[in-house]
């Protein structure tokens, strides 16, 4: 599992290997929106926290076909399926090298591009916070939405919509969480129910993405 | 070894072989042979454990099995040794030095995979079984593109270093291995009976 | 005999064929009286007017909505437990009256929306989770669309299905958590102090017994043109063979 | 080139084959905000015509990889290069058929997803009129950037990276031309500015389409 | 019909093969020989045009060239019918019905190209050349995952419907595809020098 992981963060960061790009998506759609809703600082910084909320998760979404198409492709899934080493641990190590590049790195870029909408004082360290709790959920659901649609050329957008609906709870805790926190009011109970659903999610989709895989390998 | 009894398989719910029975005992290989579509990946796919037959059994060590496929599963962005570690890594072994004398990839060792061509990315692949050393071998077509110099290589791989240290091998192949002592397997007496459905569409018929 | 030989297809072709007529013919009789007494024989209300008669495909539908949802769910898991053909093809077979019942609740509730709140759309809870569950529906159906093999297909969107439904009641508790609604609570249940008066309950009793009928009968027809379909999958296989 | 339009369309409607998806993406898109920013129809209805602008153009930088990823993953686009087809015309009916199967759905849906949006009621003709105009570009520099991107296995990320940019003018005279338009006030500089870049983009983008194509090929 | 002078190819900025040159005349084909990585699918990626040579000239009538690399571009969503009238459309031509003979496709016919065999995909791709109908033909391992049935298939179209009516074909492969009269080029003495810099990378030393 070790081998797995350290291969997939090594192929991430090779040419053409997608480390990054997340991240510079991410970037790109903070960017956009200014552009599109218009410059007042009143309204961007209302929306700053969710907007950020809404881009990381997109940008962890575009990153998740990536997780097992490539390997699909070139035949290397069927060998390491037949490899000695069990699908639940080949999920959470996909999963896990997904978060390790993409939902890591945005968690850390949220504060600074935070900058750019406005957003308030108080709300750099909630949406930091939040985000750590989340994106893990982010990218197990998305682990177990790619092995889904692993045997679909391209699935990527059919991806994203199954995704997404499964993000939902995901998103509105962790943008309320946040949003409560940059208003100064108490966040716990949101705070609680991010958490619960990675734990949950982390618990229970890797044998589910299992399930997945090896009906999709058959 | 390996002791295959009566076994049938189908493809996207098409039975493609039926009762295909055979044994091979340590320290020999099987050719597989037959036209284009009889069923010979299919097969493997199935002794491989990657699909259930839908009859039949099939015996073998199966921590001791592994499979190889049509494409190579070689990840264009690393280079050749990086490639055979992971693979020693994930079948907890590590890459003996004698491997690249095994097949002629001394001069390619640092290069990306990516950069290689159809013949030599194959090496790679077959060099996969070295690195991996397991006992039971299924290999699809394991001589696609190489020259006849690389099929004299893996040729005496299989011979000198899988075979005659107890290994057994279940090959497809279209071309002559110079495995002399193989015993060939044609499939295509076993081709499914055509009004034979398979069992989940026989509930609608 | 057990109660799963009437799962086996021929078996379920056999019942099925002359039940349908009977289920439609029941679903279009309760549909016809609800529907009349509810437009025609019931005052109008004090408060919201005539547009108060929607209620009448409102609530049927959505209860439906996600009735449809809780069988295929069921469905799924005898697919997945028991392997009965006929289980994967009914939940296929309920997708697409599901997500219509969903589409007609949110299309009712949005034309009512406009009188009652002036507007047509609100993020309230209730609308909200229907949305999300459009959206399940919506993903379900682009799975069985997107695979080829119609097994491997049953397989997944069963492992979806019973994922999503976790997901689907996460974010029905997420929703109430985030905001406040205008949605109405419920209004019909056992505990009589809560309802609505009679002269709208009884009709919509009736409507909601057709729109349940009307979703017995229409799954009971897909599944039997989705086992047609097999059917005809499985004898062209066997034409391509020979 | 209709040969390769009508196999392009015939491609995309079969399984699989992303049709109606890049819809499916907008409507997640439009869903996500208001998780993220919260319910108020007050904020929701300020950023409408600015939020469905960009999702428009998230959902259209979505399919772009499609393009022409998959004819080269199997070798076709090699084959229609040595084919006696000028390849500025395999450009155009790339861009044609993207535009066809994602911006057209997209110009259609976005006015009906304005309503969950809260879009002010005289906005609906704005961004439906300015998506007419504003999409078919987003197409033939969507299919210049995916030519751009093509040898790069899973350029998918680095695709968006590319086409952001060259996107901006597009999504500043759309949004604004949308913007002015639902408030009520004279639209027709950005109007004009945006159907200058579309037909510009369609003029002289399918050669450098092409000219990319050519080396990436090489 | 084809004539190459004195060509050098290079990959990626390496120098691969130099001072090939060959006449062929209608009706003969050339077999390209030489082991995995000599630079048989840079030669011929050069010759149909797809990078251009670093040095030398190659004469033949361009609009009559066609290609055909080691990927075969079948789009698995297609049936084999739409992917060679694809192909058909593309060349202004319309798909003869004799190809279904040819390449013993009948029964393929309206199968998705995805389900099909290795082999059998692999016979759908040699279909495009029939239909294509060019005179040169460039053919990169044409015959890989190929039984012996389907190669003979293969080579008889070469001769009786290609070499016969005047086109002229450079195949590059590892296997006898017994075309017995066909002149045969080994590219092992062509091999390029290590030392001989590239044209881009020449102007840095
Ligand atoms: C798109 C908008 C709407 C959606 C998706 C929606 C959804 C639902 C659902 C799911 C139910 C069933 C509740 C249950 O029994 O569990 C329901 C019932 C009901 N809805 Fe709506 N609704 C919408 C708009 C409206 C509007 C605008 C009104 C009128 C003010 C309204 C009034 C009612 C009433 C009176 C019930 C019956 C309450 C009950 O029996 O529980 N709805 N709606
Ligand atoms: N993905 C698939 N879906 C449906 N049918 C398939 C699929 N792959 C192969 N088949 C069919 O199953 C049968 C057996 O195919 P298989 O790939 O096992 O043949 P093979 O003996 O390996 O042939 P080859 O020598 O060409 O590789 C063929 O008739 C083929 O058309
Ligand atoms: N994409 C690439 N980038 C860099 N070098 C490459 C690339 N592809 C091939 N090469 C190198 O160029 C040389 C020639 O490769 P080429 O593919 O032409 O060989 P080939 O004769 O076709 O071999 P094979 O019989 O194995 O297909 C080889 O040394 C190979 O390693
Ligand atoms: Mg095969
Ligand atoms: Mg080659």
């Amino acid at each position: 599992m070790i081998a797995l992981l350290l291969r997939d963060l090594r192929l991430a960061t090779r040419a053409g290997g997608g480390f990054g790009l997340g991240l510079v998506f991410f970037l790109i759609v903070v960017v956009l929106v200014p552009f599109g809703v218009g410059p007042e600082t009143a309204i961007l910084s209302k929306i700053a926290s969710g907007i950020l909320w809404v881009a990381a998760l997109l940008a962890a979404l575009l990153s998740l076909d990536r997780i097992f198409a490539l390997d699909f492709e070139d035949g290397a899934l069927t060998l390491i399926a037949t490899a000695p080493i069990p699908l639940e641990a080949v999920g959470l190590a996909k999963a896990t090298a997904h978060w390790l590049t993409t939902g890591l790195p945005l968690t850390i870029a949220a504060p600074v591009l935070g900058v750019l909408l406005q957003l308030p004082a108080n709300g750099y360290s909630f949406v930091a916070l939040t985000l750590l709790l989340g994106t893990p959920a982010l990218s197990m659901i998305g682990t177990f939405g790619a092995a889904l649609t692993v045997g679909i050329r391209r699935g990527g957008l059919l991806l994203s919509l199954l995704v997404l609906p499964l993000y939902i709870p995901t998103l509105i805790f962790g943008a309320e969480a946040a949003r409560r926190g940059t208003a100064g009011l108490d966040a716990t109970t949101p705070l609680l129910m991010l958490a619960g659903i990675t734990a949950g999610s982390i618990a229970l989709l890797p044998f589910a993405t299992a399930a997945v895989l090896r009906i999709n390998l058959r | 070894m390996l002791k295959v009894r009566d076994i049938a398989v189908e493809r996207s719910g098409v039975p493609v072989l039926s009762g295909v029975s055979f044994d091979l005992a340590a320290g020999h290989a099987l050719i597989l042979r037959g036209p284009n579509g009889i069923g010979k990946t299919t097969l493997l796919r199935t002794l491989a454990g990657l699909q259930e037959p839908t009859n039949g059994t099939c015996e073998f060590p199966v921590d001791q099995a592994a499979y190889a496929s049509h494409a190579d599963g070689i990840k264009t962005a690393l280079t050749v040794r990086e490639n055979l570690s992971f693979w020693a890594d994930v079948y907890g072994n590590t890459v003996p030095d004698v491997i690249w004398d095994w097949f002629d990839l001394g001069d390619l060792r640092d290069r990306f995979a990516g950069t290689l061509s159809a013949g030599q990315k194959r090496r790679v692949g077959l060099a996969r079984l070295g690195v991996i050393s397991r006992k039971v071998l299924f290999l699809d077509e394991p001589t696609v593109s190489l020259d006849g110099f690389s099929v004299k290589l893996f040729s005496s791989f299989m011979r000198d270093h899988h075979l005659a240290h107890g290994g057994v091998a279940v090959i497809a192949t279209h071309i002559d291995l110079g495995l002399g002592e193989a015993q060939t397997l044609d499939l295509t007496p076993f081709a499914a009976q055509d009004d034979g459905p398979s069992d989940s569409d026989e509930a609608f018929l | 005999m057990s109660l799963w030989e009437y799962a086996n297809p021929k078996k379920f072709m056999g019942w099925t064929g002359p039940v349908l007529p009977w289920a439609f013919g029941a679903a279009g009789v309760c549909l016809a009286v609800g529907l009349f007494w509810g437009f025609f024989l019931t005052p109008d209300d004090y408060r919201q007017g005539s547009t108060v008669k929607i209620i009448y495909l409102h609530v049927p539908s959505a209860l439906m909505a996600i009735n449809a949802w809780m069988m295929m769910l069921v469905a799924s898991l005898i697919w997945l437990v028991r392997r009965h053909h006929v289980s994967a093809l009914a939940a296929k077979a309920a997708a697409p009256v599901g997500i219509t019942m969903t589409l007609i609740a949110l299309m009712t509730g949005a034309i009512w929306g406009q009188p009652m709140w002036g507007t047509y759309w609100a993020w309230d809870p209730r609308l909200t989770s229907f949305l999300i569950l459009f959206l399940f529906y919506l993903g379900y159906m682009a799975l069985w669309a997107a695979i080829d093999d119609p097994d491997t297909a049953a397989d997944l969107t069963s492992v979806l299905c019973i994922v999503g439904s976790v997901f689907a009641l996460l974010s029905r508790y997420a929703v109430n958590f985030w905001n406040q609604g205008l949605h109405q609570g419920a209004s019909l249940s056992l505990d009589k102090e809560e309802n609505v008066s009679d002269v709208f309950f009884f009709p919509l009793l009736v409507c909601i017994a057709g729109f349940v009928l009307l979703f017995v009968a229409l799954v009971l027809l897909r599944t039997r043109t989705e086992i047609r379909a097999r059917r005809l999958r499985a004898l062209q296989l066997r034409e391509v063979r020979t």
